[in-house]
């Protein structure tokens, strides 16, 4: 009874990934996906607080998002996992339910 | 659907009013949604909180000429739409209060028809355990 | 398992209905079921037969279209987000006066109890904007 | 003064085409002329003729084009956006071998180079996006 | 030769403010009109920064936009001028450029 | 357009590329007003810099399917569009430095064809007396 959360936007231009990480509970995932993925990656000013989220949440990232972007595994904060849209669906099946954060 | 199996729906309002659609158009599946006997839940979230504020005036002559549909939010209770979940942070961050919201009622046919707010003010931390137990999740 | 899909954006705007299509293809390679996509919001303009994309890009439309005949997906659009937006079909273009059609093969027209129908029946609902 | 507007988001979906209406109208009142109204992006979409608002809701569309025929605005889409997103005028359908067309009166289908040739001729460019 | 800014997204849920607010030079005039408009109410965590502003550059809100949103005069950050359409095509004959912050 | 007058027109990037098209569609914007001979900039400011990434892949296949407009980008310098800013205090927000874009160029024929980066990294004050001296602004 865990939900995975997925956030499309990037951290810079909107909210939703904030939102998301002030109201997901502990043992549930967040999947970053489309403009999302830069909140993935390493350096930003958004590491500390996505790193600081993983001591109790799962974190994905979508690594064609990523590679459209520029972005390669060497990009992505330590810990975080990389899935393809294969993994995407895994996930939706394995969490109890999706709850996209718009 | 009677004798259906019954699930929690929830409504995830982050967005304000009038800037875009969202609003106006999560509020026409919500009303639909009525029909159907789930257990219903509405988030208002971050600017999600203004969708609910009061005194809404929309005029083509000196207005912004589009629909005024804040009113349709008072018709939920009629519906059995009871549980608007309000964020007090994201309230408190906007310099709100319940005061400056609609006041949203329903009138409770197991307690003698007594009239009782649909607006539930919570917490972040409440609002994350209700959000936390839905089984289908409505974000537009 | 038995999935969902709600889509809220429009073709070539937003990334959300190239997101969707490819996570509805990867879940029928998956064997699992699609019980129905919903177009909501802009997103009811995935259905109209009229784009012409740059040839050297993906046709968006036409991949639903063509998903849609090879599997069988039951393509919903919504009837009130279509009308305000200018999606019709050639029974809602007659009943309204209406002198142009242009919904494409593989997407039908209802409302949204359709929606709400699919958050019941599916084990799970993913929705895709902006 | 001369202006010109770009409008980059459509009907309904955004308030940015409201936003606009009400700053043309407001400037013709005050007797500037607009040179131009240059719709991109998903603004294209507020040239279709087949939208059946909400009785009870402004009608987007019919304004802009009653608007136009009031005022003889120049209301451009640009053609490019629009083969993207489904907006064709008769030529436009014909060439592409399209069996609909479905562009409102008041509206012309054009090149992005009316977009500069505007920046360049008006006095004054106002953006209204998402 | 002082530019007219344009914001029309809340800056609670939108980046366009605070670029804006950083990129805009002294002299000019932001103008906060559709969801922008929540920026200019009193009592919000981004008050403080749009008082800031006012010290070298003109702020002013869409009235219609705030009526809309159940705000009034009451609610408006003190300095912070109200106009309406009109009052918008006056702003834009007057600065020199227009710039939207979408 | 000979005779005329010439503008400052800047193009106004704030947005990632691929989650939304405003990128690609206002390059296309650029690719037409290079025929005008304005006097035309770039600006590219928060999520605008990922627009300029290098690497970027896009596969049917294994990726996004969506068209990699990125190389459009290298023709700009043949086009006589060589004023990009890049704001440097964006750059250092997401971790990047100007190695992480393209190297886009042109060739000065005021300069004996020499080749020279048509990227300008300036800092949020430089661009802010860039923007402020600007006629014509498209943003997107």
């Amino acid at each position: 009874m865990a939900i995975l959360h997925t956030v499309n936007k990037s951290p810079f231009e909107k909210n939703a990934l904030e939102s998301c990480l002030n109201l997901s509970k502990a043992g549930s995932a967040v999947l970053l996906f489309e403009d999302g993925v830069y909140a993935a990656t390493k350096g930003t000013v958004w590491a500390a607080k996505v790193t600081a989220a993983m001591s109790d949440k799962k974190v994905y990232v979508m690594t064609p998002d990523l590679a459209a972007r520029g972005m390669k595994a060497d990009n992505v904060i330590d810990g975080i996992e990389m899935v393809d849209y294969a993994g995407f669906v895994d996930l939706v099946t394995e969490y109890s339910a999706t709850q996209a954060w718009l | 659907m009677e004798g259906g199996e019954v699930k929690k729906f929830m409504y995830l309002n982050r967005k304000a009013p009038y800037g875009t659609i969202y609003a106006l158009e999560s509020l026409e599946v919500v009303l639909v949604a009525a029909a159907f006997d789930q257990d219903v839940s509405l988030a208002f979230v971050d600017d999600g909180v203004y969708q609910l504020a009061a005194n809404q005036e929309t005029t083509p002559t000196t207005g912004i000429g589009m629909k005024n549909f804040s009113p349709t939010y008072k018709a939920l209770g009629d519906y059995d739409i009871t549980k608007l979940y309000v964020e007090k942070e994201s309230l408190e961050e906007r310099g709100l209060t319940l005061d400056n919201l609609m006041a949203l009622t329903y009138e409770d046919e197991d307690d003698d028809w007594a009239e009782k707010p649909s607006i539930h003010l919570v917490s972040r931390e409440e609002l994350a355990g209700v959000m936390d137990e839905q089984e289908v999740i409505f974000s537009f | 398992m038995k999935l969902a899909v709600m889509i809220n954006e429009g073709p070539y705007q937003h990334q959300s209905s190239d997101s969707a299509y490819n996570f509805v293809k990867a879940a029928l390679d998956k064997g699992h079921e699609i019980f129905r996509i919903f177009f909501y919001h802009d997103g009811v303009n995935n259905a109209t037969r009229l784009t012409i994309p740059p040839q050297d890009d993906r046709n968006v439309i036409e991949r639903w279209s063509a998903l849609s005949k090879e599997h069988n997906l039951d393509l919903v659009v919504c009837i009130a987000a279509a009308q305000r937006r200018g999606l019709l079909d050639e029974n809602e273009a007659k009943r309204n006066g209406k002198t142009a059609d242009n919904i494409v093969d593989g997407f039908r027209i209802s409302g949204l109890g359709q929606l709400i129908e699919a958050g019941i029946q599916a084990d799970r609902l993913v929705v895709f904007g902006d």
